[in-house]
C-alpha cells in the first residue's frame, strides 16, 4: 500500500462514478454517480493525508468532505421530489426547460 | 483498569458467549410465554433449542422472483451486525478490538440494521414484509437520532470514545445515575434496532415469508441485537464491570443479564407502538429532552474541568 | 504485508461494487453495491488510522444508501423481480470521458514526483481532530452548521410544499384540495 | 431426548375458520396453548394447517395455495367439531413426525418456488392468493409492462440516444409476475402526490386474527390502502353443529384477544384467549376482571388504538373498552362500511381495524357489496 496506488484506486472509482454521473438518465443514479466521485475524492484525500502531511487539518478536509457529500445528497433528492411531483418524470432530459 | 485487545483466535469464543446469552434471553421470554399461556415453565425454558431444532428441520422457502442474495445478505445482516457491535464491548479486562472510537462503532453497526431489514424485507417480493421493510426504515429515522445524542453524552463525560475509558471513568458514580434520559432514550432505541417491544411493529412483517433457516438467522439476530445492546448500555451507562468481590467480567455479565431481562420482559407487557405514531414523540419529546441532557452533562464536565 | 492483502481486497471490492452499480439490474442492487463501496473505503480509511473518519463513513453512507434506496424504488418503481435496466443515454462519450479521466489521472498519480511526508500523525489522531474542529479549523465547523441547516430547511421547502397530511388530514380521508377530488 | 420431540414443542398451527366454525377454532386455539404449540404467523411459519370447518369451493381453493405455501415438514386437517379437536391434532402430529411420509410430501412438491405463486393465470385465481405480493392481480395486465411504469409517457424522440429507447421497452415478466404499474394508470388519488407503483393485494382469507372467510382486495399505493372492495368467501352447505361464539361474552373475549394479538400485547392476548376459553368451558373465569382492568388501563393501548376505525359511537379503543364492559351493542357493520373504513390506513392498521369490527361473517353472507370501484 503505497500512495500511488491509493491514488489509482481512488481514480479508478472517480472515473466509474464520472461514468455513470454522465451517462445516467436518471437523477438519483446521477446521485449515485456523484456519490462514487465523492468516495474516491475522499480515499484521495486520505492517502494524500497519510503519505504527505498527517495533521488534524487533514482531518478537517475530510471532514467537509464528508459533509458535502450530506448536503449534495439531501438537495439532490429533494429536487428529484420536486420534479417527480411535478412533471412525473425523474429524468435528467426532461429538466432541459430549466435551462432555458 | 485497562483493557488489552485479545487476540483473533477469541473471537469465534465472543461469538459463543453472544449467543449463549441470547439464548437465555430467549429461554426467558419462552418461560414468561409460557406463565401467560398457564404452562409449566420448563416447557417454555427449552423454546430456544426446540425452535432451533424445528427451524433446522424446515425447508427453505423461496418465494417466486425473490431477489434471493439480497435477501440472504439481510437475513445473515442482523446478527452479523450484532457481533460487530460486542466486538468493542470491554469484557472485564479483555476487548477483541478496542477501538479509539468504539462509542462510533457501535453506532455506525446499528446502522447496519437499517439495511439488514430493509434487504431481508425487501429480498422476498412480499407487500408484507416489503412494506414492513419500508416501515422499519421509518422508524428508525424516529429513534436514530435521539440514540446518537445519547451515545454521545457518556462519550463528552468520559473524553473518549473508547469505550476502555468510559468505563474507567465510572469508577465513582455510574453515568445512568446523571445522565437517566440518556440511558433510556438509549433503551428505546435498543429496542428499536433490534425490531423488539413496542417498537417490534415491522418484525411480524419482515418475518412474514422467512422459514427454516433464514427465519432462525433473523430471529437469533434479534435477540443477538437486543443482547448486544443490554451489554453495550451496561458498558457506557451502569458502569462495566465496575462492582464490588466479583470480577469485572462477571459483573459485566451480571448486568448485560439484568438489563436484557428487563428488556424482554417489558416486550410481554407492552403493545406494540406504528412507526408513525411514534414519529411525533421521538422528534418532539425524546430529541429536545436528549439534547437536554446532553447540555447538562457538558456543563457538569466543563465545571468540573 | 498484510495490510496490504486487507488494501489490495478492500480496494477491489470499492472497485468492483462501485462498477456493479451501474451494472446490475435492479435498484436495491445498485443502491446497495453503492453502499458496499463506501463501506470498503471507510475500512481502507483504518488502515491509515483514520479511526474516526472510517467509522464516520460507514455509519453516513450506509445510513444513507438505505435512504437512497427507497428515492431509488419510489421513483423508479421496481420491484425486486430483476429486469434488464439500462437507462443511459451517450453511453460511448460518457465511456470515453471517463477511461480519459482515469487516465490522466492515473498518470499524474504515478508520474509526479510526490513530496516526502513532512511531519508525524499525532498520537491520538481522534483527539487532535476534536482540537482542531474546536479550536484552530473552528471557524470551517461553525460555516458548515449553518449550511447543513439551511440544507435541510431547503430542502424540506423543496420537496414538501405540501404533504399528505396537510391535504388529506390526519387520517388521510379528507378532500385532497390540489387535486380538487375526493379519494374513493 | 429425540430430535423429533423437541421440535414438536414449538409446533406452529395455521389456523383458518371457516365462517360459522368459530367455536371449532377457539376450541383449536386451545388445545394448542394446553399442547405449549403456538399459532403461525404466517404461512411460512407454520408446520401445521388446520381448516375448521367445512369451506366452500373458493375458500377451498384459497386453503389449497396457503398449503402450497407451508413450507415442510407440514401436515393438513380439517375439523368439524370442538369435540374432534383433542384427535385431530394427535393425528396431524404424527403425520408431522412420520418421516418417511414427510420425505414422500417434500419429493412429491414441485422445485421453488411454490406453485401456487406463478400459477396466478387468470384474475379469479389471484384472488385467491394470500399474502404475497407474488400475487398482483394478473387481470390488471395493463400494468405489466414498462410502458406503465413512471417514464412510460416519456417522449424520447428528441434525445440524442438512438440506440436505447426506454420507454417503449418490452419488459419481462419475471417467473410470470406482472410488476407494479405506476400510478396514473389507475387514475387513484395517491396521498402523497407522488403516484407510486400501484399494488393490488388480497387481504385474507387466510391471515391470523382476521374473520372467517373474509377477502378484502386492496390496492396499496405506496403502503396506504387506495381502495379496497371486501367479501366473504362462503362455507359449503353444511351447518356448523356448535353454536357460534359471537354475541356471547366468550365472544366479546375472543374479539379482545384478536384485537389485543394484532396489537403485539401478546401477554394481555394470551390471557384473554384464556378467559374466552375458561367462559366457554361454562366457568367463571375469576381473573377476567383483573385483566380487563389492566387492558383499559393500559396508556401505550389507549394512545395506539385511538382514532382508529372511527365508528359513529367510537373508535377502535372504544370498542374494546365495550367487549370488556359487556356493554357494546351489537351493530351489523356492512361490508362497504369495512371496505371504507379501511381505506386510508396502511396494511398493519387496517387489520387493527378490521378486527376492531369483531365482524361475524357468519351472518353476513349477504351479497358482496363494490367499495372504491
Amino acid at each position: 500500500m503505497t500512495l500511488q496506488t491509493m491514488l489509482l484506486v481512488a481514480a479508478a472509482l472517480f472515473s466509474v462514478g464520472l461514468y455513470g454521473a454522465i451517462s445516467q438518465q436518471v437523477v438519483v443514479m446521477v446521485m449515485m454517480g456523484l456519490e462514487l466521485m465523492l468516495n474516491g475524492v475522499i480515499l484521495a484525500a486520505a492517502a494524500f493525508w497519510w503519505f504527505l502531511s498527517p495533521t488534524p487539518d487533514g482531518q478537517v478536509l475530510l471532514l467537509v468532505v464528508i459533509t458535502a457529500m450530506t448536503v449534495e445528497m439531501a438537495m439532490g433528492f429533494a429536487v428529484a421530489t420536486l420534479l417527480h411531483r411535478s412533471r412525473q418524470s425523474d429524468m435528467t432530459d426532461m429538466a432541459t426547460d430549466l435551462s432555458r | 483498569m485497562t483493557v488489552t485487545e485479545v487476540s483473533v483466535g477469541w473471537v469465534p469464543m465472543a461469538a459463543a458467549l453472544l449467543l449463549v446469552v441470547a439464548a437465555a434471553a430467549a429461554s426467558l421470554d419462552g418461560a414468561l410465554a409460557a406463565r401467560s399461556a398457564g404452562q409449566p415453565l420448563g416447557g417454555g425454558l427449552l423454546t430456544p433449542v426446540a425452535e432451533t431444532t424445528r427451524l433446522f428441520r424446515q425447508r427453505r422457502r423461496t418465494t417466486a422472483a425473490a431477489d434471493l442474495p439480497l435477501q440472504r445478505i439481510g437475513g445473515a445482516g442482523l446478527l452479523t451486525a450484532a457481533l460487530l457491535m460486542v466486538a468493542v464491548v470491554p469484557f472485564g479486562r479483555w476487548t477483541v478490538a478496542d477501538l479509539t472510537v468504539g462509542i462510533v462503532w457501535f453506532n455506525a453497526m446499528d446502522v447496519l440494521v437499517w439495511a439488514a431489514v430493509w434487504l431481508a424485507g425487501w429480498g422476498p417480493n412480499s407487500a408484507h414484509a416489503l412494506v414492513a421493510g419500508y416501515r422499519f426504515l421509518a422508524q428508525a429515522l424516529s429513534y436514530e437520532l435521539p440514540l446518537m445524542f445519547a451515545l454521545t453524552a457518556p462519550a463528552v463525560a468520559a473524553g473518549s470514545l473508547r469505550l476502555g475509558d468510559v468505563v474507567a471513568a465510572q469508577s465513582g458514580l455510574w453515568f445512568v445515575v446523571w445522565m437517566p434520559v440518556a440511558f433510556g432514550v438509549f433503551c428505546v432505541a435498543v429496542a428499536g434496532f433490534s425490531v423488539w417491544g413496542p417498537l417490534g411493529a415491522p418484525a411480524s412483517g419482515v418475518f412474514t415469508e422467512a422459514s427454516g433457516v433464514d427465519r432462525w438467522l433473523l430471529s437469533t439476530g434479534r435477540y443477538a441485537l437486543l443482547t448486544a445492546g443490554a451489554a453495550f448500555g451496561t458498558t457506557a451507562f451502569l458502569g462495566g464491570g465496575h462492582g464490588p468481590l466479583l470480577p469485572a467480567w462477571l459483573w459485566l455479565l451480571v448486568k448485560t443479564a439484568g438489563l436484557l431481562a428487563v428488556l424482554v420482559a417489558l416486550r410481554r407487557r407492552l403493545p406494540v407502538v406504528a412507526p408513525e405514531r411514534f414519529a411525533a414523540p421521538a422528534w418532539l419529546v425524546a430529541l429536545p429532552l436528549v439534547l437536554l441532557q446532553l447540555l447538562f452533562v457538558s456543563v457538569v464536565v466543563v465545571v468540573q474541568a | 504485508m498484510l495490510t496490504g492483502i486487507v488494501f489490495w481486497v478492500l480496494a477491489v471490492i470499492a472497485v468492483a461494487t462501485g462498477v456493479a452499480v451501474f451494472r446490475v439490474d435492479s435498484m436495491a442492487r445498485a443502491t446497495y453495491a453503492l453502499a458496499a463501496s463506501f463501506i470498503a473505503v471507510g475500512l481502507v480509511l483504518l488502515l491509515v488510522d483514520l479511526e474516526f473518519l472510517g467509522v464516520i463513513t460507514v455509519l453516513m453512507m450506509t445510513m444513507e444508501m438505505a435512504v437512497m434506496g427507497i428515492y431509488m424504488i419510489m421513483f423508479m418503481g421496481m420491484n425486486p423481480a430483476l429486469m434488464p435496466m439500462d437507462m443511459v443515454h451517450g453511453k460511448r462519450p460518457a465511456l470515453a470521458v471517463a477511461i480519459g479521466t482515469f487516465v490522466v489521472l492515473a498518470a499524474g498519480a504515478l508520474l509526479i514526483p510526490w513530496p516526502t511526508r513532512r511531519g508525524a500523525p499525532a498520537a491520538d489522531l481522534v483527539t487532535s481532530l476534536g482540537e482542531a474542529v474546536m479550536e484552530s479549523k473552528m471557524l470551517v465547523m461553525m460555516t458548515v452548521s449553518p449550511v447543513l441547516f439551511a440544507t435541510i430547511v431547503a430542502a424540506l421547502v423543496l420537496a414538501l410544499p405540501k404533504g399528505r397530511y396537510d391535504r388529506l388530514g390526519d387520517d388521510l380521508r379528507g378532500t385532497d384540495m390540489r387535486a380538487g377530488k375526493a379519494p374513493r | 431426548m429425540d430430535l423429533n420431540r423437541l421440535a414438536a414443542r414449538r409446533t406452529a398451527v395455521l389456523a383458518v375458520e371457516v365462517p360459522g366454525w368459530s367455536r371449532t377454532r377457539c376450541a383449536l386455539e386451545e388445545h394448542v396453548r394446553d399442547r405449549g404449540w403456538r399459532l403461525a404467523g404466517s404461512p411460512a411459519d407454520a408446520d401445521l394447517l388446520v381448516v375448521c370447518g367445512r369451506p366452500g369451493a373458493r375458500l377451498t381453493a384459497a386453503v389449497d395455495h396457503v398449503w402450497s405455501q407451508l413450507p415442510g415438514p407440514r401436515a393438513r386437517a380439517e375439523v368439524t367439531t370442538a369435540a374432534d379437536v383433542p384427535a385431530t391434532l394427535d393425528r396431524a402430529a404424527a403425520e408431522l413426525a412420520d418421516g418417511a411420509a414427510q420425505r414422500r410430501d417434500a419429493a412429491d412438491r414441485p422445485a421453488d418456488p411454490d406453485p401456487g405463486t406463478t400459477a396466478t393465470g387468470d384474475g379469479d385465481m389471484g384472488d385467491m392468493d394470500d399474502m404475497d405480493m407474488d400475487d398482483h392481480d394478473m387481470d390488471d395486465s395493463g400494468d405489466m409492462d414498462m410502458g406503465d411504469m413512471d417514464h412510460g409517457d416519456m417522449d424520447h424522440g428528441d434525445m440524442d440516444h438512438g440506440d436505447m429507447d426506454h420507454g417503449d421497452m418490452d419488459m419481462p415478466m419475471p417467473a410470470g409476475i406482472g410488476l407494479a404499474g405506476g400510478g396514473d394508470d389507475d387514475q387513484l388519488p395517491d396521498p402523497d402526490a407522488l403516484d407510486l407503483d400501484v399494488l393490488h393485494v388480497p387481504l385474507g382469507p387466510v391471515l391470523p386474527h382476521w374473520p372467517a372467510g373474509l377477502l378484502l382486495h386492496t390496492t396499496l399505493q405506496g403502503e396506504l390502502v387506495v381502495s379496497a372492495r371486501a367479501e366473504v368467501l362462503l362455507p359449503a352447505e353444511d351447518a356448523p353443529p356448535d353454536a357460534p361464539v359471537h354475541g356471547t361474552p366468550a365472544g366479546r373475549w375472543d374479539a379482545v384477544a384478536t384485537l389485543l394479538a394484532l396489537a403485539g400485547w401478546d401477554d394481555a392476548a394470551t390471557r384473554a384467549a384464556r378467559v374466552r376459553d375458561a367462559l366457554l368451558a361454562g366457568g367463571q373465569p375469576p381473573e377476567a376482571e383483573r385483566l380487563a382492568r389492566r387492558i383499559t388501563r393500559s396508556r401505550l393501548l389507549r394512545w395506539s388504538l385511538s382514532g382508529l376505525g372511527r365508528l359513529p359511537e367510537g373508535d377502535a379503543h372504544d370498542r374494546l373498552r365495550h367487549w370488556l364492559e359487556g356493554t357494546e351493542q351489537r351493530r351489523s357493520t356492512e361490508l362497504t362500511a369495512v371496505a371504507e373504513l379501511v381505506t386510508g390506513l396502511d396494511l398493519a392498521t387496517a387489520r387493527l381495524v378490521v378486527a376492531s369490527l369483531d365482524l361475524d361473517t357468519a351472518d353476513r353472507v349477504t351479497v358482496p357489496a363494490e367499495a372504491g370501484s
